[in-house]
């Protein structure tokens, strides 16, 4: 039954004209970005516009004549490199630029290579994911971009409460006159970014005991699974409101908090599925060679537990998401006037009674996320499971 | 079956030590919550004298670890206190909201659960079908609202549009158990929405992942019909998992229903600790911590338990 | 079974074509085959992994494993072309006329049902007979079986019940609607020796008895010999060779057939007793156990350095464990393992780098004994950098080394990916990992036993240039004495934890033997039609 | 005097029941010396509005826990009181219009130092269980809240009272250790309701029964209440539902739907934000009124740089009022003038000129203090009040113009009370306010007061504060306070940018008189004894 293997699957190698393209509009799109807002004036943008595209050639002349061993390693490299020059370049403009910014560009970037690297299993993605792919991509890059994107800023007041749409706000007011387009990015901005926050220092603390208990077993799975017993036998909810109240909701805390509570579930997955792993031979190879607990965790488990974690950690984001809107609803979320999708729901949500759809607008934005997220993983679960036969 | 007898003695023993934690944690989360039962009932008013007052009578002002020793010492006896508040005896104040919690979640569950279950089997037998794919856009959707949002929206059109349900769950013990229940449809009915997607989705996973199993090959090359083999052959052996995400989901419409109680008025536990957290009324909310634990934990149990009785590999060792 | 029906064409398959999909593309893996079968024979379908013999089995049914489609040809069953009937008419002719007999019955029963359950299922759902007859019908059956307890093993679920006993089971369930054809799909491969022998045996009966057609689906020729009447050799999913079995086996017309037929003939030169030469590895008085279980019970075996020791035994022998205790991943109750005369740790974790690493282990499935997740260069080159501390490109040239030590072409395979290699090649991998370490004794785990014939005696041979070049101890564990034969200079008998016969290779091939080592030798296969006959008429007489 | 009002009153009784034709009425009131324009305003007036009895009233109330009790000294939330004004009352009673009228009392007498007070009770008054009120009862209420052990919130109120004593069968006198002239308003405060005593002198709350209009029957803290009409209810015109069902709504969402859906016949404290939609739609009725409740920002004025009043006044300047006004409560309200008088008050200094955001002032103020610029933290959370922190943030925002550097610190919402207001030194604070400016002035303002939040000293104010307390005549004390007033605008510590509106809202089959109290919400928390259906 074996068929004629015809690549890795998470190895396959881009269409070269694919890439290409992709490379560039990814270099293009940082581009528009600096004429707009790094470059003082145009003409001191031209040298930095000539340099990238120079630069955009030369790596995917080099990367095409790779083999597609480094060509992983090239895009990090790249990305690295990519983003020190620019900042040699325009470094007095660039340090204005907000921290977040740039991590969401970098982001943006990580995304588009990982979509060229990847492009062939992107080829075979049912209509359903690539659905699911294109809003998480959306998503990303508003997310990203917000201060740039949005036309008015997150807190300002720019008409009275409530206006119906129109040109100059194109989503209308909300319930102080602030401008519901920009609150809507700024919102995403804020939530997609905290729950991204949460949901993966959940996976690394929940991941990494998980993994810890399972690789060591005896006293320390034993100690860390009561712990996880016992965390878990409170509400989350009802443990959330208890800690937040007494640190306060100021947004570390809140990402602590929703962190250290999903961590839990984090964990058993964690465990479960190293479990099997560290029963394959591979593992007892590796620890019979006398590797250190650290090896076996970074080059033997994870790799091989990945697929279902990547695939829990979009759904976890989903959840968290949830939980955190509803947190907002409780008034314990992200404290106004910060944007958040939760709070602006519920603010606006006496609308709902005399049927305006104006509350439906981030609800809708969650609902949408969530069911991309869910897209992707699904697909994602069934090429994973796919790869077992 | 002294297999399962000696599971349930060992878990239950773990879950009393479970229980004897939360209550620490939780214990010691209350008190660090600034301020206390005294100042928090007096609110803007409490001057230090009645505060004082106050903490005396209730003997507040003895410290914590006494409080709590003498607390667990009481709690062993089964006396499970009274409210600081209202000075009512616990049993009978959480009875009553514990009563209407568990008569929504099983409301909800009666809906819910053979619902999920079927959909979720039809799902896996039509696999793949325009079926499939629509039930799970439309129960992933209904997971991705947030759980308000969905409340808000089936206010306004069953309740304001159309008029068939009640807008809010004013319940109360003297209702016939039908009005009750319909009195209750709303808030069944969001969380319903809420958990069905997941246990839908869990069933056709699981029995999707055994119908690549050599006995489901070898009961399609005994030409039985497909329906037969889904629900004779799978699904018996896929009931583990659903189990376990069912009785997740019972814990959650136990324990975690304080947004829908909040939009409906439905008087529940949820309610009752969300209040007490506020008013620092320790012992109410120890005791509800404790009811959510033991959920928790007695679900488990059951999880576990009827894991077992539906492998025969556990039930019956060789 | 009317007698005037006998020698008619049951089964016609016409240029039968196959295709499976992988990676969204479908690849055509049976191009074209002829299959006549008449009522009452025995068709052996014989071949290696990816020979499409399983697929081509289950085409008889009309049958396609999911993400595989019949794509052309014909499949004339009594009349009707099962390629092109509908769902509804298949499904009435599965498990009522043609039945099916999966490889692994643990596997391929359902846990959650009791074995009469399951067998009543077929003929009560074709409405064929009422539950209350198939009930009583089903004991008959499991007694003509030699199913012990036939009254009552069938109200015992799957897993309190032997593999060997539920092969024949299955069996049974397979004749419940007395079918006019039952498709065997390598029946006994799961099974030890001496429980193969039983099954084989109970399977021709019941065949005989009912004068039932079968297609026997088989990688083993000498079992497939025992079996049928008309064997076809198949390869890459084209027929190479057809012919009546005794014909074949005397006379293979093709080069492959042949090979298949030589398979094992591969035989190490003696080896002289080592005497009282100071052994390697000596492991003196061990006794082991799982927790509370047993499982070793004072074991002393001796490695003398450029040596093979097999250790030979069935499953549940207590000869993997064996192999655990050396390691140090079970450190034993009692007993010692002793290095070049000194005592090793018992645990792993307490063992040196030095200690470790001439100790190397080879495992039995090479799926799971290397990381799918590594590239070859990482999967060879981490016991380089970890062991000799190489890094960079003394690491990859040495890497490269071991590559064609093992016969593999460096720059086609250092960047590949396990998924990207065949069984063989897995298996090569996980031997050059062994060898980076630059051991003295390897442990090998059953190494050939998930591998085709062929390629198992390609890793042999391998293994013994490996020996003869580098000076090399192992300590061979297997089930198949052919292996044994093949490789051993010295061979330990396990039965139950105990080791019941130990000494040179000649020594305990020649009679007399130890009496379960009899049994052992008695048991394998040979490429005779008569074998089986003669053996059973011989243990008849024995027991008689 | 008393006996003719007594003799309205059932007139007006007799018209609102329709049990007396018109030309009788005006025979009657003729008879009992009425004009007869009086008379008919008085006819007219009482059958347009004639309220009716009976009909189940189901009131959907923001607030109630359900770690309530029925101990009036621990009543803190609208949700309490308004069910403490339905089944007990009080010596006195601020009327709709905002006047003191006697209600367990007949009347109510002063010594000329206002240092004494006797109330003479009403006769015949009976609680629920058909006891007659006595001075026991009066007396052992009042005591509830007195004494060391006392945990009633009402402890500092009843501080000034150093005697009380029955003086005959119908009279209680209080003496109290100054001269308060507004000593009756002080006893209608919710928590000084009337319980039955027992044999002891302790007082019985834990039953609930009382005087009041309605009788407990089920009282589930948090949830819901129900009551029954008290048969023998003494005041005429008063108490019209035979039912009523007290639910607590917090969810504003989930109140307004069920006042539209008809689940409820009225309903407390309207989402502002969505009051406009709600006023559009049939059926109901939003009511507003400009009550006592105020926001303040008090700064602590012995810590620096709040000791300068300079900084205050640049501070005062630089709050745009009006923009806070419309954003925080959509314009439901009125500005405030820094002092904590509202127009609802009797002695509201509306000669006082508005205090107006003017950047140039502050400015001003500022250069005058002697900082060149400043900097300071303001302690906010959504505790203090709805949209406290959005406040606060546009203060930041207005005053920045103004060169002053405002930093927001977001503080727990829980335990806001005890830990930031009185402890921080400049925070966001709500108060509900009082009917009487001397309580308001002497709880806030006082030199040496319990929650003097802004640590407010001065000693014209409190030398005026006690002399206008003692003085009878009211011109005399109208000018007083007006001082009063015009010293905390220009020296005090406290900002005070808003008085907030109560709105509420109804069923259109709900009706009431025309004029609303302002002391509290929903008709000064007594709905349910007000309002009746048409």
């Amino acid at each position: 039954m074996t068929m004629p293997l015809t690549g890795n699957t998470f190895g396959g190698q881009a269409s070269p004209w694919f890439s290409r393209i992709a490379v560039a509009a990814v270099h293009f799109f940082l581009l528009v970005l600096f004429l707009q807002n790094v470059a003082a004036d145009f003409w001191s943008a031209i040298p930095g516009f000539i340099f990238i595209h120079a630069y955009s050639i030369v790596v995917l002349a080099y990367w095409s004549s790779l083999d597609r061993t480094a060509a992983g390693d090239t895009v990090i490299v790249t990305l690295t490199l990519e983003f020190v020059l620019i900042a040699l370049l325009f470094w007095d403009r660039f340090s204005a630029w907000p921290w977040s910014t740039l991590f969401g560009l970098a982001l943006v970037q990580f995304c588009a290579f990982a979509a060229v690297r990847y492009w062939k299993d992107l080829r075979q993605a049912p209509r359903s994911a690539w659905f699911g792919l294109i809003v998480i991509l959306v998503y990303v890059m508003v997310a990203a971009t917000a201060p740039i994107i949005a036309p008015f800023s997150e807190t300002e007041i720019v008409g009275s409460e409530y206006d119906v749409w129109s040109n100059k706000n194109l989503l209308g007011t909300d319930n102080l006159g602030r401008d519901m387009f920009t609150r809507l990015i700024y919102g995403g901005r804020n939530t997609v970014g905290i729950a991204f926050i949460t949901t993966l220092l959940a996976f690394v603390v929940g991941g990494l005991a998980g993994i810890l208990a399972a690789a060591m077993r005896g006293w320390v799975d034993q100690v860390l699974g009561r712990l996880v017993d016992i965390l878990m036998a409170i509400p989350s909810f009802i443990l959330a409101r208890l800690i937040l109240t007494i640190v306060g909701t100021s947004v570390p805390s809140l990402i602590l908090v929703i962190a250290l509570l999903d961590a839990t579930r984090v964990f058993r997955l964690a465990r479960a599925v190293s479990m099997n792993v560290v029963v394959l031979e591979f593992v007892e190879a590796a620890s019979l060679r006398g590797e250190g607990l650290w090896w076996l965790i970074k080059s033997e488990i994870l790799p091989n537990i990945l697929p279902p974690l990547v695939a829990e950690f979009g759904l976890r984001f989903c959840f968290v998401f949830l939980f955190l809107s509803g947190l907002s609803f409780l008034g314990l979320g992200i404290q106004p006037p910060t944007a958040d999708w939760g709070s602006m729901v519920r603010d606006n949500a006496t609308l709902i009674t005399y049927g305006d759809i104006t509350p439906l607008l981030p609800a809708g934005a969650i609902a949408l996320l969530t069911i991309g997220v869910n897209f992707v993983v699904d697909w994602f679960l069934h090429k994973a499971s796919g790869l077992k036969d | 079956m002294s297999q399962i007898a000696k599971l349930v003695a060992q878990r239950l023993a773990l879950g009393l030590l479970t229980l004897f934690i939360v209550s620490l944690i939780i214990f010691l989360c209350v008190e660090m919550l600034p301020g206390n039962f005294s100042e928090a009932i007096l609110g803007q008013s409490a001057t230090p004298e009645t505060v004082a007052a106050f903490n005396r009578e209730l003997g507040l002002d003895l410290p914590p670890h006494e409080r709590y020793v003498t607390w667990l010492f009481n709690m062993l006896q089964g006396d499970f206190g009274r409210s600081l508040a209202s000075k009512r005896e616990l049993s009978e104040l959480l009875g009553y909201r514990l009563e209407n919690t568990l008569f929504l979640a099983a409301v909800a569950a009666v809906i819910a659960v053979p619902l999920a279950v079927s959909l979720g089997v039809l799902a896996a037998l039509y696999r793949e079908s325009f079926y499939d794919r629509a039930v799970n856009v439309v129960t992933l959707s209904s997971i991705s609202f947030p759980e308000f949002f969905v409340a808000y929206i089936l206010i306004l059109v069953l309740a304001q549009n159309m008029g068939v349900f009640p807008a809010i769950s004013n319940i109360s013990d003297e209702l016939g158990f039908w009005e009750k229940v319909y009195r209750t449809a709303l808030p069944a009915l969001t969380l319903t929405l809420v958990c069905v997607a997941h246990m839908m989705r869990m069933t056709r996973a699981a029995i999707i992942n055994l119908l690549a199993s050599p006995y489901i090959e070898m009961a399609r090359l005994k030409g039985l019909r497909p329906t037969r083999i889904i629900l004779k052959h799978a699904l018996p052996n896929a009931l583990a998992p659903i189990i376990n995400v069912v009785v997740l989901n019972l814990a959650y419409l136990v324990v975690g229903v304080v947004l829908v109680e909040v939009v409906f008025v439905y008087p529940g536990l949820g309610q009752l600790f969300v209040d007490s957290v506020r008013s620092r009324d320790i012992p109410v909310v120890q005791a509800c911590s404790l009811i959510f634990a033991m959920t928790y934990v007695l679900l488990n149990l059951l999880a576990d338990v009827l894991s077992i009785m539906s492998n025969p590999r556990l039930l019956h060792p060789r | 079974m009317a007698e005037d029906k006998k020698g008619e064409v049951l089964l016609q398959m016409h240029g039968l074509r196959i295709e499976g999909r992988s990676d969204e593309i479908w690849h055509e893996i049976v191009h074209g085959v002829d299959v006549v079968l008449r009522r009452g024979e025995v068709l052996g379908l014989i071949g290696e992994s990816g020979a499409g013999k399983s697929t081509i089995g289950l085409a008889a049914m009309g049958f396609a494993r999911d993400g595989c489609r019949i794509s052309g040809g014909s499949i004339m069953f009594d009349g009707v072309d099962l390629a092109k009937a509908s769902d509804d008419s298949l499904r009435q002719l599965r498990g009522s006329r043609i039945a099916y007999v999966a490889q692994s019955a643990a596997a391929a029963f359902n846990p959650a049902q009791k074995l009469i359950d399951q067998y009543c299922e077929a003929p009560v759902q074709h409405g064929i007979m009422p539950r209350a007859e198939a009930e009583s019908d089903a004991i008959d059956l499991y007694g003509r079986l030699q199913l012990p307890d036939p009254e009552g093993i069938g109200f015992r679920y799957p897993h309190q019940v032997s593999g060997g006993q539920l092969q024949r089971a299955m069996t049974a369930m397979a004749m419940a609607c007395r079918p006019d054809l039952i498709v065997f799909d390598e029946p006994t491969t799961a099974l030890d020796v001496t429980t193969q022998i039983e099954v084989l045996s109970a399977i021709r009966d019941i065949v005989r008895q009912f004068d039932t057609a079968a297609i026997y689906i088989t990688h083993d020729l000498a079992v497939v010999s025992q079996m049928a009447d008309r064997i076809m050799v198949l390869r890459y999913g084209n027929l190479v060779e057809e012919g009546e079995t005794r014909g074949m086996i005397e006379d293979p017309q093709k080069e492959y057939t042949r090979d298949l037929l030589a398979v094992r003939t591969f035989r190490k030169e003696l080896a002289e007793d080592p005497g009282a030469e100071m052994p390697l590895l000596r492991v003196e008085n061990v006794s082991a156990a799982y927790g509370k279980s047993p499982v070793l019970f004072n074991v002393s075996m001796d490695i003398h350095s450029k040596r093979t020791v097999a250790v030979v035994g069935e499953s549940g022998s207590g000869k993997s464990t064996a192999a655990r205790v050396i390691t140090g991943l079970l450190p034993p109750s009692e007993g010692k393992v002793l290095y070049e005369g000194l005592p090793l740790p018992a645990d792993h974790r307490k063992r040196s780098k030095d200690e470790k690493h001439r100790l190397q282990m080879i495992y039995q499935m090479p799926d799971t004994a290397i990381n799918p997740r590594q590239r070859v260069r990482s999967i060879i080159g981490r016991p380089l950098e970890f062991y000799l501390g190489l890094r960079g490109e003394d690491r990859d040239a040495r890497v490269r080394q071991l590559l064609e030590m093992i016969e593999l072409d460096p720059d086609e395979f250092i960047d590949r990916f396990p998924g990207e290699l065949s069984g063989g090649q897995k298996q090569r991998v996980c031997i050059a990992r062994a060898l980076a370490a630059e051991p003295e004794l390897i442990i090998c785990d059953e190494v050939t036993s998930a591998l085709d014939q062929l390629v198992a005696e390609e890793i042999l041979k391998l293994l013994q240039r490996l020996q003869d070049e580098l000076g090399l101890a192992y300590m061979f564990i297997t089930h198949d004495l052919a292996t044994v034969r093949a490789v051993a200079d010295e061979i330990v008998v396990m039965l139950q934890g105990e080791v019941v016969e130990q000494g040179l290779k000649e020594t305990v091939l020649t009679p007399p033997h130890h009496e379960y080592t009899e049994l052992l030798l008695s048991s394998v296969p040979e490429m005779d039609p008569d074998w089986l006959d003669n053996l059973l008429d011989e243990r008849l007489e024995q027991s008689a | 005097m008393k006996q003719i009002d007594k003799k309205q009153a059932e007139l007006k009784e007799l018209a609102q029941k329709g049990r007396i034709s018109r030309r009788d009425f005006m025979a009657k009131a003729a008879a009992m010396g009425v004009t007869v324009a009086a008379a008919t305003t008085l006819w007219s007036d009482n059958v347009k509005a004639a309220p009716k009895r009976g009909g189940k009233a189901r009131i959907g109330s923001a607030h109630g826990n359900t770690t309530d009790t029925l101990d009036p000294g621990t009543f803190n939330n609208g949700g309490i009181i308004h069910q403490g004004f339905g089944m007990r009352n009080h010596l006195t009673e601020v009327n709709n219009d905002g006047s003191l009228i006697p209600e367990l009392c007949e009347k109510w007498e002063a010594s000329d130092d206002a240092t004494e007070w006797t109330f003479t009770l009403r006769k015949g008054v009976e609680f629920h269980n058909g006891k007659t009120l006595d001075t026991n009862d009066i007396i052992a209420s009042m005591n509830h809240h007195r004494g060391k052990d006392s945990k009633s919130a009402a402890k500092p109120l009843l501080a000034p009272v150093k005697e009380l004593k029955a003086d005959g069968p119908n009279k209680v006198v209080f003496k109290l250790s100054g001269g308060s002239a507004d000593f009756p308003f002080v006893v209608s405060d919710y928590h000084l309701a009337i319980m039955p005593a027992d044999k002891e002198g302790k007082v019985d709350w834990q039953s609930g029964i009382g005087t009041g209009a309605y009788a407990v029957q089920k009282f589930e803290p948090g949830v819901r209440s129900t009551f029954k009409r008290h048969p023998n209810y003494f005041k005429a015109g008063r108490g019209h539902f035979d039912e009523v069902e007290f639910l607590t709504i917090t969810d504003v969402v989930a109140r307004t739907n069920a006042l539209t859906t008809g689940e409820i016949d009225m309903m407390s404290r309207c989402d502002l934000k969505t009051v406009h939609l709600l006023k559009r739609r049939k059926g109901i009725n939003v009511e507003e009124v400009t009550g006592t409740l105020h926001y303040t920002i008090p700064m602590h004025t012995d810590v620096a740089p709040f000791d300068n009043n300079d900084v205050r006044m640049a501070l005062k300047y630089a709050l745009d009022r009006e923009v806070l006004l419309k954003t925080i409560l959509r314009g439901h309200g009125v500005v405030g003038n820094d002092h904590p008088i509202s127009t609802a008050n009797r002695f509201h200094n509306g000669d006082l000129p508005q205090r107006k955001y003017d950047l140039d002032k502050a400015k001003f103020h500022l250069k005058k203090s002697g900082l060149s610029s400043i900097s300071v933290d303001l302690s906010a959370a959504d505790a203090a009040f709805v949209g406290a922190v959005d406040a606060a943030v546009l203060y930041k925002e207005h005053a920045a113009k103004a060169g002053i550097n405002i930093n927001v610190v977001r503080e727990p919402s829980d335990g806001y009370w005890s830990n930031v207001w009185l402890k921080k030194p400049w925070c966001m604070v709500y108060w509900g306010g009082r009917p009487i400016e001397d309580m308001m002035f002497s709880q806030s303002l006082a030199e040496g007061a319990d929650w003097n939040e802004s640590h407010f000293s001065h000693k014209r104010f409190n030398e005026l504060l006690v002399a206008a307390r003692a003085e009878l005549n009211e011109a005399k004390r109208r000018a007083m306070y007006y001082e009063m007033q015009e010293i905390v605008n220009m020296e005090g510590g406290t900002v005070v940018p808003l008085f907030a509106n109560y709105v509420f809202a109804s069923s259109d089959k709900i009706t009431h008189d025309k004029k609303m109290a302002g002391n509290w919400d929903m008709d000064g928390d007594k709905a349910i004894e007000r309002w009746w259906f048409k």
